[in-house]
């Protein structure tokens, strides 16, 4: 499995490595898709922690940081530099000076204090909020005390001071599109809605709503030479089915596929040729409610893991477009644990620890699950056969998504299955089985060790990165040995491209998340003029 | 005629508070919320301080009473309220939908009635004969598919395979992204118009004012021209009023699987993500365009009838 | 004699459907459910499985058999609540009138006015994808033309001389309702009943396809068809014979219904299109 | 050509075809009818009078076809003329009014068009000519204030005026043939006197033969100078009309003269019920072997049952189907 990641990092290279090889061609137009559902939300991205909106964000708009897919890591982007405090609380950032919002005007200090302050509006709330609250007196300004965040100072015209309330690494906060910088005075206007300016490559240029986003090439954008084509042009096409017509039929360049789509597009020799493949930072997993009597034993727990032959699931449900799991941190987090693995399919082994547990006939339980096809009931409906040899038997619950985000908070459920994201900060991962995290936040499984709290604790108050990450991989092994669910896989993310369609990155926390001053068709793309 | 209209408009204000109480209540009592759901794909969660935040601001702590109280209040001043996820007025979000789909309900109407009632014309005319019999059987066939698949079948044929039309999306919203979408909507109203429209001209043509017709040595086309085609009409009128609101209602499969921009995709879109005040605000719409299509077709009838302005 | 084929080729299609749904348990090779067996997943029709398997590595032939029950009960018991209501609703306004009455049109109005899929989509959202939602947002939303017509006769059917000799003879409203009026227009209610059910197992693929259908852990044709669209170009068998299974059925319905009414209404051909 | 008689109607067959099986649903009708004569046809209903009627003007439609026999107009056998030959004859020469006024009106279409057709049609007439040909029409058949009532649609008029606008539009062209079909059957007691009269009146006055129909032998013996009476799809006698009252030939002829309530009958006979025939005309499928009538017939012997009767001449052209005519 291992091997399986290098290769594809590998390939994500090569891919890389190609792009720089060949001298990017100027002009044409790039046309991507936006899958996960039939719209944007709005030209707001401040409101919207979707990734389907990120999709056109990162045309436009840029944010503090960004994140570097090739490398694994948050990176500045609107900083030349930084610099920190030996406490590793205050940050200090050398804002670029050549970074120009799409209007005209030269970006400063002032407009990140403006943009950050804005998301703290506590009438607003704002996703984004969440992240900011990591600088002092955020805080305050959301909950009405303070006008300004006090851990947020202007030294100049281009050069910022951040003080942060814990020892984190602001980049990890710092990277998403729903934090991304707006220029104070044209946001604040009512036009700004329907007419963004950012600082990204492209130039907002046309929206239909529930169809497409399109944008220009922004000339003064301050990446040298980038962006290379003339236009971008992202269509929401949510069904699969249909996205995979017009991918064939060449009139989009990149489509994110599914396991059906992928084992077809793998076997056509030209297809075949086009298929991007990441590891990404989610990881699907069976919740088990502790409250649920018989999830309480570990024993329980661990049999289910037992029981299941996860493999053969990802390798015929799946259509290998997963990875197997092991314990909660994916496959690409820097405190993944080679050393550990995943539980083995062993009905017999299963069958003994549930009757040691007290359950030799077996019991039954309701296990809520989504109709996804990769980690929704067609999983449940493939495992249930497997527990049912072991003598346990399985209602599904079927629910919607915005159900099932419900339920899982609110302790509503025996079991449910999910995808969750697990990067790419592992400390933030983990984070979701401390005590002191509530089950309305992310800990779903009310996971609760006085030894993974101390771990994690430690963690986050060390300077010493080894150090953190042995911490962090002990605390992966303990949520390995208690089992609070059922480990399933690690997504695969895989899009197809056109063999026109050049300079994508393998970005592990959202494939469809790309930065489009990379990309560049060329003459052989339909829509290479 | 016009005392008619407005009467007839009239009629249909106690359905429009009707249909407002009715999705009231029915979304209130929606499992889920907005703020749920924006933590749905598990990507990024919202922390719980944020969803309380969002619920509180959306008026989801209120009691419900409140809540109604307040929407008929913003109905009363035609206020469709804010939308959740766009933080726009949900009216500037539905104006910009509704365009694509009156194209797409008018396209596909076009279709079922330019292909639908002259195929139940020559039906009828030539009845019991092998034309009437496969022009049922393809009427009933169409009626027979569910949406979806035909429209996926249509895509691929005549996308992929043929090349001849675009797969997907709106485009520039000419024609050509139209004709798919709009053939997959039309094919079960054409289906049903032939159908009816069979049926009305036969009726008719047994009636007895046509047998007096032909009495007074009217041609065959005459009888047609002058005397079934009209009285077929009023039928056929009703039925296309009542098939609207079932293209309105079918639009939801075929604009999601033709990524169609109009209303229906945008009510599926904010029923999954709960964004209530787009998802009552839409089907408000829609049922206000289903009563404005039905009192101009009844007006259409009137002016047709003359039995009915007096009944 | 178009009559006859009607009736003869629907009764014949929708029979057929009704006996392999009953007999699903004999004739199908495998459980619908249990016998997923991975090892065999997307295999092509062939000797071992007629009809393929699915991605889970189950029988589609047994499954679409056991479907045949599941889109039945669907169409069968969503139509038969839709046509109580409307009896009841269309039947007692008609007789009785008043204010009664009025509230029932506007109710009927209502529902012509609401799109049926809207509302059974709005239904499902709030009950939660399943069998029974399902069998009460199809049952809820389609009653609106049997009310019309059970109205439509109740007004017509009052005033006649054995109805009105009935009602002489102390005989209660309700009893006069069941077992004079509803009789006299059963015909016309049970083809519209018919056609309905067609619809029904339409409207089930459209909500699946929509998301908001029927769940596991029993297979119905509309959830089958949708979740192997993706598939087509993969294993176009899988959602081939659902979707097929669905055609003849919904075909055989109309037929039928086609057929019932020329026979049982013969006067209103187009009263309901 | 005026010495032929207006209709020669010879053997006339109508079938009724039921899947690939022929059926006699009118069979051996002969009869004539001289110009401005009027002559009635009388039976209970299904005997066949309508289709016969139908026949005549040739508007049978599928199941119903002519399976032989001859019609001759003004000297012209027309049972085979091509649809536009018969077309013109229809409404200009030969017209007809229906039964039911209530319905043989197009409901959407104002009745002064509904009349001027007949202009535009056979006279090639505008359609502005027509309309004030229409108003006089209306007004010729005695509706008050023509030419506001042209602009009416059927569902504004009484029973009675529809029938007089059908009547206007049936002689619009001043015809030879009239064919009145149970003209008055649907109308209340007090106006089927006045449309009689206005028939009859009319045709006189045009000298328009009639072709009356009618389940009621009192009216048509009004009405007409001859009579033919229908059984089961046969003409079984035909008369004039006082003649037959005084001296039915036919045993069903007597049953329908006795079940007539005679003014000044109670005078005569004493309180006596109305005799009735008993039993129903049988289904065109199912004719009786012999004669049709023997099913019903008080006077029936073995013959009736076996042998189909031919028929006789009677004193002053009268003519009997019947093999125990008195």
């Amino acid at each position: 499995m291992w091997k399986k990641l290098i290769a594809t990092t590998a390939l994500a290279l090569v891919i890389g490595g190609v792009a720089e090889a060949q001298t990017p061609r100027k002009g044409g137009t790039i046309r991507f898709t936006a899958p996960y559902g039939s719209s944007f939300a709005n030209l707001d991205i401040h409101t919207s922690n979707r990734a389907q909106d990120e999709i056109w964000a990162k045309a436009i708009h840029r944010t503090l940081y960004n994140w570097d897919a090739v490398n694994n890591k948050p990176v500045l982007e609107l900083a030349k530099s930084v610099s920190v405090s030996s406490d590793g609380l205050v940050y200090t950032y050398k804002l670029r000076d050549d970074a120009i919002f799409h209007h005209g005007r030269a970006m400063n200090a002032d407009d990140i204090i403006w943009t950050f302050t804005r998301l703290m509006d506590g009438s607003k709330a704002y996703p984004g909020a969440r992240y900011i609250r990591i600088i002092k007196g955020a805080v305050e300004v959301e909950k009405g005390q303070a006008k300004e965040i006090s851990g947020l100072k202007k030294i100049d015209d281009h050069t910022i001071e951040m003080t942060l309330t814990e020892k984190v690494d602001p980049g990890y906060y710092f990277y998403q599109s729903m934090l991304s910088i707006y220029p104070a005075d044209e946001a604040s206007k009512d036009s700004f809605n329907s007419k963004p300016i950012g600082l990204g490559p492209y130039k907002f240029s046309e929206y239909v709503p529930g169809s497409r986003l399109a944008a220009e090439r922004w000339e003064k954008f301050y990446k040298p030479g980038m962006p290379y084509a003339d236009k971008v042009v992202i269509s929401i096409i949510g069904e699969a089915a249909a996205r995979d017509v017009a991918f064939r039929n060449k009139e989009i360049d990149a489509s994110i596929l599914g396991p059906a789509q992928y084992v077809a597009y793998k076997a056509d020799p030209a297809l075949s040729k086009g298929i991007l493949e990441v590891a990404e930072v989610y990881t699907r997993v069976m919740g088990l409610n502790p409250t649920f009597k018989p999830f309480a034993d570990k024993r329980v727990r661990q049999a289910i893991n037992h029981a299941i032959d996860a493999d053969l699931i990802i390798k015929r449900l799946n259509k290998e477009k997963a990875y197997r799991a092991t314990s909660w941190l994916p496959l690409s987090s820097p405190a993944y644990d080679t050393g550990l693995k995943p539980y083995a399919y062993d009905p017999e082994k299963a069958k003994k620890l549930l009757a040691e547990a007290g359950y030799p006939q077996g019991f039954e339980f309701e296990w809520t699950a989504t109709s996804n096809e990769s980690w929704g009931i067609p999983i449940v409906e493939a495992a249930i056969p497997m527990l049912e040899k072991v003598g346990i038997k399985v209602k599904i619950k079927p629910v919607e998504g915005t159900v099932l985000s419900e339920v899982a908070r609110k302790g509503e459920y025996q079991a449910f299955i999910w995808s969750l994201s697990t990067g790419p900060d592992p400390l933030a991962a983990l984070k979701c089985f401390h005590s002191a995290t509530p089950q309305t936040a992310c800990n779903y499984t009310l996971f609760k060790n006085p030894e993974f709290d101390k771990l994690l604790d430690e963690a986050s108050a060390t300077s010493d990165p080894e150090k953190r990450i042995e911490n962090l991989k002990k605390a992966n092994a303990i949520v390995y040995e208690e089992a609070p669910m059922w480990f399933f896989n690690y997504n695969k993310a895989v899009m197809a491209y056109q063999p026109w369609l050049k300079g994508l990155q393998p970005n592990a926390t959202e494939l469809a998340i790309q930065n489009y001053e990379e990309m560049w068709v060329d003459e052989s793309s339909p829509a290479s003029k | 005629m016009l005392t008619f209209i407005v009467r007839r408009l009239l009629q249909t204000l106690p359905i429009i508070f009707a249909v407002a109480a009715l999705i009231f209540v029915l979304f209130s009592v929606i499992p889920g919320t907005f703020a749920s759901s924006m933590s749905e794909d598990g990507r990024s969660v919202l922390d719980p301080e944020i969803m309380a935040r969002m619920n509180k601001e959306f008026g989801y702590d209120d009691p419900v009473y409140v809540r109604f109280g307040k929407y008929i209040r913003q109905l009363a001043s035609f206020d469709l309220g804010t939308s959740f996820r766009t933080r726009q007025p949900v009216i500037s979000v539905i104006a910009d939908r509704l365009w694509p789909t009156a194209q797409l309900a008018f396209a596909s109407m076009v279709f079922a009635i330019v292909i639908g009632v002259p195929l139940g014309f020559i039906a009828a005319l030539r009845s019991d004969s092998w034309v009437d019999m496969v022009s049922m059987v393809t009427a009933v066939s169409g009626l027979s598919l569910p949406k979806f698949w035909l429209g996926l079948m249509l895509m691929y044929l005549f996308a992929l395979v043929l090349g001849w039309l675009p797969s997907f999306g709106y485009g520039d919203g000419s024609f050509r992204y139209l004709i798919l979408p709009a053939v997959a909507l039309g094919v079960a109203p054409m289906a049903l118009l032939a159908r009816t429209t069979r049926a009305a001209v036969l009726d008719i043509m047994n009636a007895d004012f046509v047998r007096t017709a032909r009495a007074k040595g009217m041609s065959e086309r005459r009888v047609v021209q002058w005397h079934l085609t009209r009285n077929a009409l009023v039928i056929v009128l009703t039925t296309i009023g009542l098939q609207f609101g079932t293209v309105i209602g079918q639009a939801v499969v075929v604009e999601k699987l033709f990524s169609w921009p109009g209303l229906g995709s945008l009510l599926v879109d904010s029923v999954t993500l709960r964004d209530i005040p787009v998802v009552q605000g839409s089907i408000l719409v829609i049922v206000l365009l289903f009563l404005l299509i039905n009192t101009l077709v009844d007006v259409l009838c009137a002016v047709i009838d003359p039995r009915i302005k007096y009944s | 004699m178009r009559i006859r084929a009607n009736l003869l080729i629907g009764g014949v299609l929708f029979t057929t459907v009704v006996v392999t749904g009953l007999l699903a348990p004999w004739l199908a090779h495998t459980d619908p459910v249990m016998d997923a067996n991975l090892m065999y997943a997307e295999e092509p029709p062939g000797t071992e499985f007629w009809f393929g398997t699915d991605a889970q590595g189950r029988d589609i032939y047994s499954r679409v058999l056991y479907g045949a029950r599941v889109s039945l009960t669907v169409g069968i018991v969503s139509q038969l609540i839709n046509t109580v209501i409307g009896v009841c609703l269309g039947l007692s306004a008609g007789y009785w009138g008043g204010w009664w009455d009025d509230v029932v049109n506007g109710l009927t109005n209502m529902m012509l006015a609401i799109p049926s899929l809207i509302f059974a989509l709005a239904i499902m959202a709030i009950l939660s994808p399943g069998l029974t939602s399902l069998l009460i947002a199809l049952g809820l939303t389609n009653w609106s033309f049997t009310c019309r017509l059970a109205r439509a006769s109740a007004l017509s059917l009052k005033s006649q001389g054995y109805v009105q000799a009935a009602k002489v003879l102390g005989y209660s409203d309700i009893r006069i309702m069941l077992t004079q009026l509803l009789p006299n227009m059963l015909g016309p209610i049970i083809v519209i009943g018919t056609l309905g059910m067609g619809g029904a197992v339409l409207a089930e693929a459209a909500l699946s396809f929509l998301g908001l259908g029927i769940r596991p852990p029993f297979p119905s044709w509309g959830s089958m068809l949708s979740d192997a669209r993706d598939q087509i170009t993969t294993a176009p068998w899988i959602s081939i014979f659902p979707g097929l299974a669905i055609f003849i059925t919904v075909l055989g319905l109309n037929l039928l219904g086609d057929g019932l009414r020329d026979i049982l209404d013969p006067h209103s051909r187009t009263r309901r299109a | 050509m005026s010495g032929n008689p207006l209709l020669e109607v010879e053997n006339l067959r109508i079938d009724l075809t039921v899947g690939d099986t022929r059926f006699p649903a009118v069979q051996d009708i002969s009869f004539t009818i001289e110009r401005g004569e009027t002559f009635g046809l009388v039976g209970e209903s299904g005997c066949g009078k309508s289709i016969t009627s139908l026949a005549l003007i040739g508007l049978l439609r599928h199941p119903l076809s002519i399976g032989g026999g001859k019609i001759r107009f003004d000297g012209r056998e027309i049972q085979n003329l091509s649809p536009g030959e018969m077309r013109k004859l229809r409404g200009n020469r030969i017209s007809m009014i229906f039964q039911e006024p209530m319905t043989a009106l197009n409901p959407l279409s104002p009745i002064g068009r509904q009349i001027a057709e007949m202009f535009v049609l056979h006279k090639g007439a505008s359609w502005r000519e027509a309309e004030r040909m229409s108003v006089e029409a209306l007004a010729s058949v005695r509706v008050p204030a023509p030419e506001r009532r042209i602009k009416d649609y059927p569902h504004q008029l009484s029973g009675g005026m529809r029938q007089r606008v059908m009547i206007a539009i049936a002689l619009a062209c001043e015809p030879d043939l009239l064919l009145a079909d149970e003209p008055t059957t649907a109308l209340d007691v007090t106006v089927q006197a006045e449309i009689l009269e206005l028939i009859r009146d009319l045709s006189a006055a045009r000298g328009t033969a009639v072709l009356m129909i009618s389940h009621d032998l009192g009216l048509i013996a009004n009405m007409c100078r001859r009579v033919g009476v229908m059984y089961a799809g046969r003409l079984v006698e035909e008369r004039y009309a006082d003649e037959i009252f005084q001296n039915p030939s036919h045993p069903y002829t007597s049953g329908l003269v006795a079940s007539l309530p005679l003014l000044g009958a109670r005078l005569k006979h004493g309180r006596q019920r109305l005799k009735e025939i008993a039993g129903v005309v049988p289904p065109v499928a199912a004719f009786p072997a012999g004669c049709r009538f023997n099913p019903r017939c008080y006077a029936a012997t073995d013959i009736c049952r076996g042998q189909d009767p031919g028929v006789t001449p009677l004193a002053n052209g009268g003519l009997v189907r019947c093999h125990h005519h008195e």
